[in-house]
């Protein structure tokens, strides 16, 4: 018995109950929380080297999966989150009238296999089943966007379609190049040829369309901001991390001996734009979720940033840990901040910021998880975010990185500028008078996503531990030369 | 006392901020009570540790919360004295509030996020490091975001994205700054500055610049000051407590952190730093007095008294020299209780009697005596008129620049003090002296919301009166000063 | 003289793919594309890879030109134009030089990897482990089952994702008929509908029962069924579920969920997805089975879409 | 690089010219029908290329060939799913009376 | 005697400002008046009793200071005392029907806390602080009748004492910071007499307290404000506050040593206010406003004379007391003067007379008339004057007596009836001009060390009287000829420097307005191109064929950082 296959199998099989159950598929949850809360702790009691291959099958043919410090942190981060989203979203997919619709029906399924999608994705290292993982993401992810504007769903399906297949590329190349695609194996026999790094390329370009890094997130704005706010929350949290952390495996861990500088740098380059340009996008919205979702564009970038930071460490462990702990954060922040939205957006019923006014009082518990999360988001103290952040400007100022560290600091001024703005209309008074539309359930959820985003400011020193568990060796060794204080 | 206490301290008005969030407004008799109660028991622990303090305890608490970085917590003289005053002026200023508001809206949220900047006041005066600082000013600037918008109009809409944009652009430079330092260093406590030899004279500088310009920001330096005026916006509690003794103080303590705790005086001195940072300091003092002339509002002309009054604690501390810090920090008590003496006379005013412009001013001596008695000192102490305390800090301040060869401070001392008089006798003058429009049956102390609004000013007047004319006693802040100069920086 | 069929199949597979992308007519595309498609089978057959063959002729060329053939009648009813509007001809230009660069770097890296078996040793020595003959089988049931389970479950993610697509108001109906209109051809099918449903049905049975030791599997019966169940329907020898209907549903989940309880039973004995010694061949058929039924079932209503309304019917 | 050995890569090199094609079809189609089916084709070009590398002497690797399978099937669904989007967005772009669902559950 | 009147000297300042503290409870406030006299009386006790030379430590006030008493001070003191006691008595008479009484009665009492603080502080921290009370606590008692004329006053009269205190403040930090940290007056005299001290401070010293004692260009608060106070108010300005000043430049300035420079200034501008005071004030309409400008031109005389002494080098010794004397003189007499214009119209007609020979007297004593006070004090002064100084005290006595004459023509016409002025009015004046001519004659052996009246030859007689009688002869001539003398507004210069600073700050204000005005409509237009640009690109950035023309970029990109 291991967490590493029924966190996989437990949502598949939920999913397959949410399908045949129909309208009562909802009640579900209520089951999958607890169980896969508890799996995740039991991840995270798992001892280090926790590893296995799937059914026996020795590589370089079977699969392994593997309880690292990435899938430490994330999976129960995203677990955590898909549980809040998912009681968030009971209400708003339950059937109507008592006839049950598309999207009440569909919902769940979609939320279960893109749980299980995720959850694979993170503990797997085989780089074909990740393209199965990612696909099963993907589909729920086109499905849920879909649920908010066809036409935005459409473009991100088309987008992401051809991610995959860019992806699926590198794949045929390594398996035909290497006879293998795990990327225990391939960090072994990897060499600097020409297929290998065609395929890393295509492959990082491919995942990058997923993980919606400038200038190739075109297709998100629309898609998470149209989206229902729980498929937000999901889209924007869940989807597009599995993306990042494949290509954080693939150039830290599968080719850590094929990259060069100047690639780690363009990779970097992409996310600093990234930074500035999704938070300059944001600040012009002029509706909320746009808003959040060009944050998400800019978020991003600071996961991207940062590999020129681990890169050049003197101990790499530092901006790898910031790096995860700033997705967590960021899952987490987002999540929350989506509900939130949701919620606010629902009791004004208009989705313009200027319609928010009075906000803060008339639902002030949706107004402080909005604002937590903002906390997070823009990396000030205590929170998540600011760890991260905090431990990659000190990378950066450490290496001397002016250029990194100036769009770190430059980016969480901008963060504050796009996201004290709705607040700052949500405290001022209302043009409208406000319907108070908090329910205490509804309003737990994103209320506890971002107090989890905040807390995670406080476990500073366990985030770090966790994300040291079976890093790849080109993390892990400097950090074994300098044990911490 | 365990060794705790500095974090108990910090942490207690969690207490208070909790319950407040969570009652509804119409249990507002039992929040009112409940910061009340809890205001008190910490100016008690607060007081006992000054006791412990002066006894030479010295009390530590730390958590390490990153690798290699450190959240310490520190009970030093200088902590204490921001400790102090921070607490004592909390105090004052929940009666003052509670009277202010009386049953407003978002009362509830107001006094928790209130509770909150107490608690990150207090954090950013026991901090031992430069990032635990930062962390708690950092803080400090969220928690008192939602106060400057509390009443929600444009205007202090305005003011509080007035205000974000500075204060978190000045900390940012200040984040990096101290992470440059820290990993040329290897270390930013308080403790005792570190060996700063081997790093480069003009990186020294830049990071130098870069904490005082971020740090600066929050002191309103110029010329990043602008938010302060814009601040104004908000009720006249969050004035008072802003210009008074958070935000501000804020900035100018840890600038004095940055110069004898982190850089230390030699370096300092050796890196020429000083007279530059003086030079700024006095240009603020210049500058914000004579905007402040140029003001119409008074709670505006206020703000620029401020933005002037605080560099006198940075010219303090730049000097490098005995009196001149000890001027700075005496003034950092001294401009806290005069300027929220003349802050919450400015609100009673504008609660009261609807005064918000200098010209409404006519006849409000009469109408409220008490009130204008009050302000009266304030303003007189502003000036530099003995015996009011704020006398005290000039002389130090001027005896201070002259040891430290920059005669020039006298001149801007006596500058100062003419632009002081040239902006508040003029509203004491219209306050005393010319006759108020009709106001029918108007009573000043008529029931007791009213005595609660205007006693709070009437004791910090006092207390400004006091520091002044007892400054050598073993109480004053003057001698608390001494006993921080002796103990830190005079060796 | 191999070599030269292989030229000339490689050539036929470029030439139907290009006319495919580029004719106006998109009928035309289509047609040509469903033969792009049984030229690709020919070339998995050339390439000894029989299994692959049978998948791409039934998937990529039979279903995905049903299923290109029904949109584009659809779409056409809606009024909408599919017919080719290419760009102007610098951008095509421009598109056509970055695209033909990256084919020749691709080339590139592709010549200089050895094609070789790989892990065909390996695959060899492991077989006789779980008693079937197909190393395909073998690799998709047991070595890498764990793909093949996930994969089961991004079919039925697609269909439920395709329902998510209805309208409001025809949730829970049916998806479209797929009913012929033109009676003489509604005649036709009718019959060969009938005719052919339990062909198919066979075909799939006997498809998945030599699958475990010669070429065949779950995924090929499962297409040979779905096309049964595409001709029935179009036939209107029987028609389109209602969603909500419970026998259907579980029909619908059987394969997956057999694949994973007998996947979590491994777990129960050792490892998740391990096959105890011996009965490893009986539970390979019997997902199997399960897994076709489904998939038929899956692909059947993929093609033919969301619910739609009562009144819409094209 | 002699002809017979070139002859031993002519499937993936196929496969490679069949990406590159699709990519410019891709690009060059405006409706999104037509670019799933240049998407189909880089798929097709993409499992060639997979397959073909693992031509041996005698046998071909099942291995990959297995991987082709389950990609084949992978993409039919999601070509499905497409047209689906592509139909759905037809319909509503025809007949925008009846909105699927509000976005947001307003009545809840 | 000595130790048990130690806490006496505290007690000086105490006192009235624990009379002032009872002002504050609103009941009792208007009924302090009545209690005015006897606030400076533990001062005058002081002045008598304390021991001298004994210094008194206050521990935690202030800067950790003192209070001490020496001869000088004691005159000073005393004569204060005693003129406010007068005055006091007089208000207690005066203000009894005026508005605000205990406003009047609270500002009184701590200006004379801080008039008496000035005398006896040993510190220049509890100097400050005095003279800063003394100052601008003073202001309310310039304004307290609250007309526009005493409001303008008062402006005038603020400034200017802040401008002092300014300087004050500024000259004593540097005279502190010179005498190595000392706050101890006479460690700063003394250090301001050594080679090295900065010449800034002396010149500070006499701005500041120049103001405060009306030196010449300086001066142009005085005669607006003495006269718009209320008249008891206007005696202790004119008769004691003013010493204040005087007081000041006696403790800090370095006698003793020659410092040429600033004592040419002092002398010059002393004696120039001499004769500018008495002129100006000739050509005033107002009563009060001639004893002001009398005033300004009597403390022109002192300071002249001390900035003689000071360019000469002469001893404190020979300085000091006779300056000491001849503000006692002065204070008394002035005050005596003011207090009987306020007097003049509580008088019958048939009081009149008696009143104007008490006015004539006092005017003649000051003037200098031989064997009066007046005379003596000024022949005291003609040592630290110097030759020319005494040649210039000498004629002086001419333009007083114009001066004091153009009083007495304007003292208010008698009431109507023979009624006799309240006894609570009158008999503080009496007291007072007794005082005045009595006094100085009684303490001048105490001062000089000579009895007086002795060394007056005939030729003293002579040179002493004929200014006199040429002033005598001109008043006669102008009355005869019906001549009067130009009218000039008060304070002479103020005016155009009020409505020239007023212009000042309306333009200055004016051209910030629209230098901000301008930097705002500047910075607003840029941004609307740079939104538009924005959107475009996001626009393309949103295309999926864009997206994938990206990708290809991407692609290319990183692998040419790979192989590159």
């Amino acid at each position: 018995m291991s967490p590493l296959d029924l966190l996989v199998a437990a949502p598949l099989a939920f999913m397959v109950a949410a399908l045949v159950l129909g309208q009562g598929g909802r009640w579900l949850i209520l089951a999958a929380g607890p169980v896969m809360l508890g799996l995740s702790a039991w991840l995270l009691a798992l001892p280090p080297d926790a590893a296995h291959l799937v059914g026996n099958w020795d590589l370089p043919l079977g699969i392994l999966l593997r309880a690292d410090g990435v899938a430490r942190l994330l999976v129960p981060a995203t677990c955590v989150c898909f549980v809040a989203v998912a009681l968030y979203a009971w209400p708003e997919f339950s059937p109507k009238a008592g006839r049950e619709t598309a999207r009440a029906h569909t919902f769940w399924p979609m939320l279960y296999l893109m749980w299980g999608g995720s959850n694979a994705g993170y503990l797997t290292t085989d780089l074909f089943n990740l393209y199965v993982t990612i696909e099963m993401v993907s589909l729920a992810a086109v499905a849920l966007a879909a649920m908010g504007s066809l036409a935005a769903g459409l473009q991100y399906f088309m987008i992401a379609l051809v991610g995959s297949l860019a992806y699926l590329l590198g794949v045929a190349l390594l398996a035909g190049h290497y006879d293998t695609v795990d990327a225990t194996l391939l960090a072994v026999r990897a060499r600097p040829d020409l297929p290998t790094v065609l395929a890393l390329a295509v492959m990082t370009a491919g995942l990058l369309v997923k993980a919606a890094l400038f200038p190739l997130h075109g297709w998100l704005p629309p898609a998470h901001a149209a989206a229902p706010a729980p498929a937000s929350a999901l889209l924007s949290a869940i989807v597009v991390k599995l993306g990042f952390v494949i290509i954080l495996r693939l150039w830290f861990e599968a080719f850590a001996e094929v990259v060069r500088p100047a690639a780690i740098h363009l990779l970097g380059g992409m996310g600093a734009l990234a930074v500035i340009y999704g938070s300059i996008q944001a600040i012009r919205q002029e509706r909320l979720k746009p808003l959040v979702a060009y944050s998400t564009v800019a978020q991003l970038g600071y996961l991207f940033l940062a590999f020129p930071l681990i890169w050049n460490a003197r101990i790499p462990g530092e901006p790898w840990a910031a790096v995860l702990v700033h997705a967590v954060a960021h899952m987490l922040a987002k999540a929350a901040m989506f509900l939130a939205a949701g919620l606010m957006l629902k009791a004004v019923a208009g989705d313009r910021i200027s319609d928010l006014g009075g906000l803060a009082r008339a639902m002030p518990l949706s107004v402080t998880a909005f604002a937590l999360a903002a906390i997070s988001l823009m990396g000030l103290p205590p929170s998540g975010g600011f760890t991260a952040k905090f431990l990659l400007l000190h990378a950066a100022i450490e290496q001397g990185q002016v250029i990194y560290a100036g769009v770190l600091v430059i980016g969480g001024l901008l963060g504050a500028a796009y996201l004290f703005r709705p607040l700052s209309v949500a405290f001022g008074a209302s043009a409208a008078p406000v319907v108070r539309a908090e329910g205490a359930l509804r309003v737990a959820a994103p209320l506890t996503l971002a107090a989890l985003a905040i807390a995670l400011g406080f476990a500073g020193m366990t985030l770090i531990e966790l994300s040291s568990i079976g890093a790849p060796p080109a993390i892990a060794l400097p950090l074994a030369e300098e044990p911490g204080p | 006392m365990m060794a705790g206490a500095p974090l108990f301290l910090i942490l207690l008005p969690l207490i208070p901020a909790i319950i407040s969030f969570s009652l509804p407004e119409r249990l507002a008799v039992w929040r009112n009570a409940v910061n009340l109660l809890f205001a008190l028991v910490k100016v008690g622990i607060v007081a006992d540790l000054l006791r412990q303090v002066r006894g030479g305890v010295d009390l530590e608490w730390r958590y390490t919360f990153l690798p290699g970085h450190d959240f310490l917590l520190r009970v030093d003289t200088l902590a204490l004295l921001f400790v102090s005053l921070s607490v004592f002026l909390w105090l004052i200023t929940t009666v003052y509030a509670i009277a202010y508001f009386g049953r407003g809206p978002n009362l509830s949220r107001f006094f928790g996020f209130f509770n909150l900047c107490v608690l990150s006041a207090t954090g950013v005066a026991l901090s031992g490091t430069a990032i635990t600082f930062f962390l708690f000013y950092e803080l400090l600037t969220l928690a008192t975001w939602p106060l400057v918008v509390h009443n929600g109009d444009e205007k202090s809409l305005r003011a509080g994205r007035i205000y974000l944009a500075y204060t978190l652009a000045g900390s940012a430079a200040f984040l990096v700054g101290i992470l440059w330092l820290k990993t040329l260093v290897g270390s930013v406590e308080f403790t005792a500055p570190p060996d700063l030899s081997a790093v480069p004279p003009l990186t020294l500088t830049l990071i130098f610049v870069l904490c005082v310009g971020g740090l600066g920001v929050k002191a309103a330096l110029v010329p990043l000051h602008a938010w302060l005026p814009a601040a104004m916006a908000a009720p006249a509690p969050v004035s008072a407590l802003l210009h008074a003794v958070a935000v501000v103080k804020a900035g100018a303590f840890g600038i004095v952190r940055m110069i004898y705790d982190v850089y230390g005086i030699g370096t300092v001195a050796e890196l020429g730093l000083g007279t530059p940072l003086a030079a700024l300091a006095s240009v603020t003092i210049l500058y914000g007095s004579l905007r402040a002339v140029m003001q119409a509002d008074i709670k505006k002309r206020l703000a620029y008294s401020t933005v002037s009054q605080v560099s006198y604690i940075l010219l303090g501390a730049s000097l490098i020299g005995p009196f001149a810090v000890i001027g700075g920090l005496v003034h950092l008590v001294h401009q806290g209780i005069m300027k929220i003496t003349l802050f919450m006379c400015a609100g009673a005013l504008s609660n009261r009697l609807g005064i918000k412009a200098v010209a409404d001013l006519d006849g409000a001596g009469r109408l409220m005596p008490v009130t204008m008695g009050a302000f009266t000192i304030g303003a007189l102490g502003m000036i530099g008129v003995p015996p009011v305390a704020g006398f005290i800090s000039k002389w130090y301040l001027g005896i201070g620049g002259l040891q430290s060869g920059a005669p020039w401070v006298v001149a801007v001392m006596a500058g100062s003090s003419l632009l002081n008089a040239a902006y508040f006798l003029p509203m004491l003058y219209r306050a005393w002296l010319l006759p108020p429009p009709e106001r029918a049956g108007f009573r000043e102390l008529g029931t007791s919301r009213d005595r609660m609004l205007i006693l709070p000013a009437v004791v910090t007047a006092a207390a400004a009166l006091a520091a002044g004319v007892f400054a050598s006693s073993a109480v004053s802040p003057l001698t608390w000063a001494k006993l921080i100069a002796e103990r830190g920086y005079l060796e | 003289m191999t070599a030269a069929f292989e030229l000339i199949l490689c050539l036929m597979i470029l030439g139907t793919a290009c006319v495919a992308l580029l004719v106006r007519d998109f009928l035309a595309a289509i047609a040509f594309f469903v033969v792009f498609g049984n030229l690709m089978g020919l070339a998995w057959l050339a390439l000894g890879a029989v299994n692959v063959a049978l998948a791409e002729i039934a998937i990529g060329a039979g279903v995905t030109g049903v299923l290109l053939i029904l949109t584009r009648g659809r779409l056409l009813a809606l009024g909408e134009q599919i017919d080719g509007n290419p760009l102007g001809h610098w951008l095509n230009l421009g598109a056509a030089v970055v695209c033909s660069a990256f084919a020749v770097v691709l080339g590139a890296a592709v010549l200089s990897i050895a094609p070789d078996d790989g892990l065909a040793p390996v695959i060899d020595r492991l077989m006789p482990r779980i008693g079937v003959e197909n190393p395909v089988t073998g690799v998709l049931l047991a070595f890498r089952a764990y793909d093949t389970l996930l994969e089961s479950f991004v079919l039925l993610g697609a269909l439920v994702a395709v329902w998510s697509l209805a309208p409001a108001d025809a949730w829970p109906r049916a998806p479209a008929a797929l009913r012929m209109t033109d009676p003489a051809a509604l005649n036709v099918a009718e019959s060969f509908g009938r005719l052919v449903l339990p062909i198919a049905l066979v075909v799939a049975a006997y498809l998945v029962w030599v699958g475990s030791d010669r070429p065949g599997g779950a995924f090929q019966g499962g297409t040979v069924l779905a096309g049964g169940f595409l001709l029935a329907a179009m036939g209107g020898a029987m028609g389109l579920p209602r969603s909500d209907d419970p026998a259907f549903r579980w029909t619908l989940v059987a394969g997956p969920l057999v694949f994973l309880a007998i996947g979590l039973a491994g777990m129960a004995l050792g490892r998740f997805l391990a096959y105890p010694e011996g009965m490893a061949k009986a539970l390979i058929v019997t997902i199997e089975y399960f897994l076709a039924f489904s998939i038929g079932v899956t692909l059947a209503l993929l093609v033919a879409g969301p619910p739609v309304r009562a009144e819409t019917v094209p | 690089m002699s002809l017979p050995a070139a002859l031993g890569h002519l499937f993936p090199l196929t496969g490679a010219a069949l990406v590159g094609l699709g990519l410019f079809g891709f690009i060059i189609l405006r409706h999104p029908l037509r670019q799933l089916l240049a998407v189909n084709v880089i798929a097709a070009g993409i499992f060639l290329i997979l397959g073909g590398l693992g031509r041996g002497e005698d046998v071909t690797d099942p291995y990959p060939q297995a991987l082709v399978i389950t990609g084949i099937v992978v993409s039919v669904a999601l070509t499905a799913l497409g047209a689906a989007m592509i139909t759905r967005l037809a319909e509503d772009r025809c007949a925008p009376a009846p909105t699927p669902e509000p976005p947001g559950d307003r009545d809840a | 005697m000595t130790a048990d009147l130690a806490p006496l000297l505290p007690l000086v300042v105490a006192w009235p400002l624990v009379l002032a503290l009872f002002c504050l409870v609103p009941p009792w406030g208007a009924r302090m008046i009545a209690l005015l006299p006897l606030a400076p009386v533990p001062a005058l006790c002081a002045a008598l009793l304390a021991p001298r030379d004994q210094l008194a430590r206050i521990p935690g006030v202030l800067l950790g200071g003192g209070l001490v008493l020496d001869d000088t001070r004691a005159v000073f003191l005393g004569g204060a005392a005693l003129l406010w006691i007068c005055a006091g008595a007089f208000a207690v008479g005066f203000m009894a029907a005026a508005r605000r009484p205990a406003s009047f009665a609270l500002f009184w009492n701590v200006v004379l806390a801080g008039n008496l603080g000035v005398f006896i502080a040993a510190d220049i921290a509890s100097f400050y602080v005095s003279f800063a009370l003394v100052s601008l606590m003073a202001y309310p008692l310039v304004i307290h009748d609250g007309t526009p004329a005493s409001l303008r006053a008062g402006t005038a009269y603020i400034i200017l004492a802040v401008i002092g205190e300014t300087a004050l403040l500024a000259g004593f930090m540097l005279a502190s910071y010179g005498a190595g940290g000392s706050l101890w007056i006479e460690d700063i005299r003394a250090s301001l007499g050594l080679p090295g001290a900065n010449a800034a401070i002396l010149w500070l010293m006499i701005l500041g307290f120049g103001i405060k004692a009306g030196l010449m260009p300086l001066h142009v608060w005085l005669p607006v404000a003495h006269p718009a106070a209320p008249v008891p108010a206007s005696a202790v300005l004119s008769g004691a506050i003013v010493k204040a000043g005087i007081f000041g430049l006696l403790a800090f300035l370095p006698l003793g040593v020659s410092v040429p420079v600033e004592g040419t200034v002092l002398a010059l501008l002393g004696f120039g206010g001499l004769f500018a005071g008495a002129l100006l004030g000739l050509a005033q309409p107002g009563g009060k406003a001639v004893l002001a400008y009398s005033t300004v031109s009597q403390m022109g005389l002192v300071m002249g004379a001390l900035g003689a002494a000071l360019a000469a080098g002469l001893p404190g010794a020979k300085v000091l007391p006779a300056v000491a004397f001849y503000a006692l003189a002065h204070g008394l007499a002035k005050g005596a003067l003011f207090l009987s214009y306020g007097l003049a119209p509580a008088c019958g007609r048939g009081w009149r007379p008696a009143l104007l020979a008490v006015a004539l007297l006092l005017a003649l004593s000051i003037a200098g008339l031989p064997f009066t006070a007046g005379a003596l004090a000024k022949s005291a002064m003609k040592l630290p004057a110097g030759e020319f100084g005494a040649m210039l005290i000498g004629i002086s006595a001419l333009t007083s007596a114009l001066v004091l004459a153009r009083f007495l023509a304007l003292l208010p016409a008698a009431r109507p009836g023979a009624g006799g002025p309240p006894l609570l009015l009158a008999l503080p004046v009496v007291a007072l001009a007794g005082a005045a001519l009595i006094l100085p004659v009684v303490l001048y052996p105490a001062v000089t060390g000579k009895p007086p009246f002795t060394t007056t030859t005939p030729g003293d007689l002579l040179a002493a009287t004929w200014p006199l009688a040429l002033a005598g002869l001109l008043v006669i001539g102008a009355l005869a000829l019906g001549l009067r003398p130009p009218a000039l507004p008060e304070g002479d210069l103020l005016s155009p420097i009020w409505r020239s600073a007023a212009a000042a700050r309306a333009a200055f204000v004016v051209a910030v307005e629209a230098g901000s005005a301008s930097m705002q409509a500047s910075s607003e237009q840029s941004g609307t191109a740079w939104a538009d640009n924005l959107a475009k690109v996001e626009v393309m950035i949103r295309d999926r064929v864009s997206v994938i023309i990206f990708l290809l970029v991407v692609m290319g990109a990183l692998l040419a950082t790979f192989l590159g």
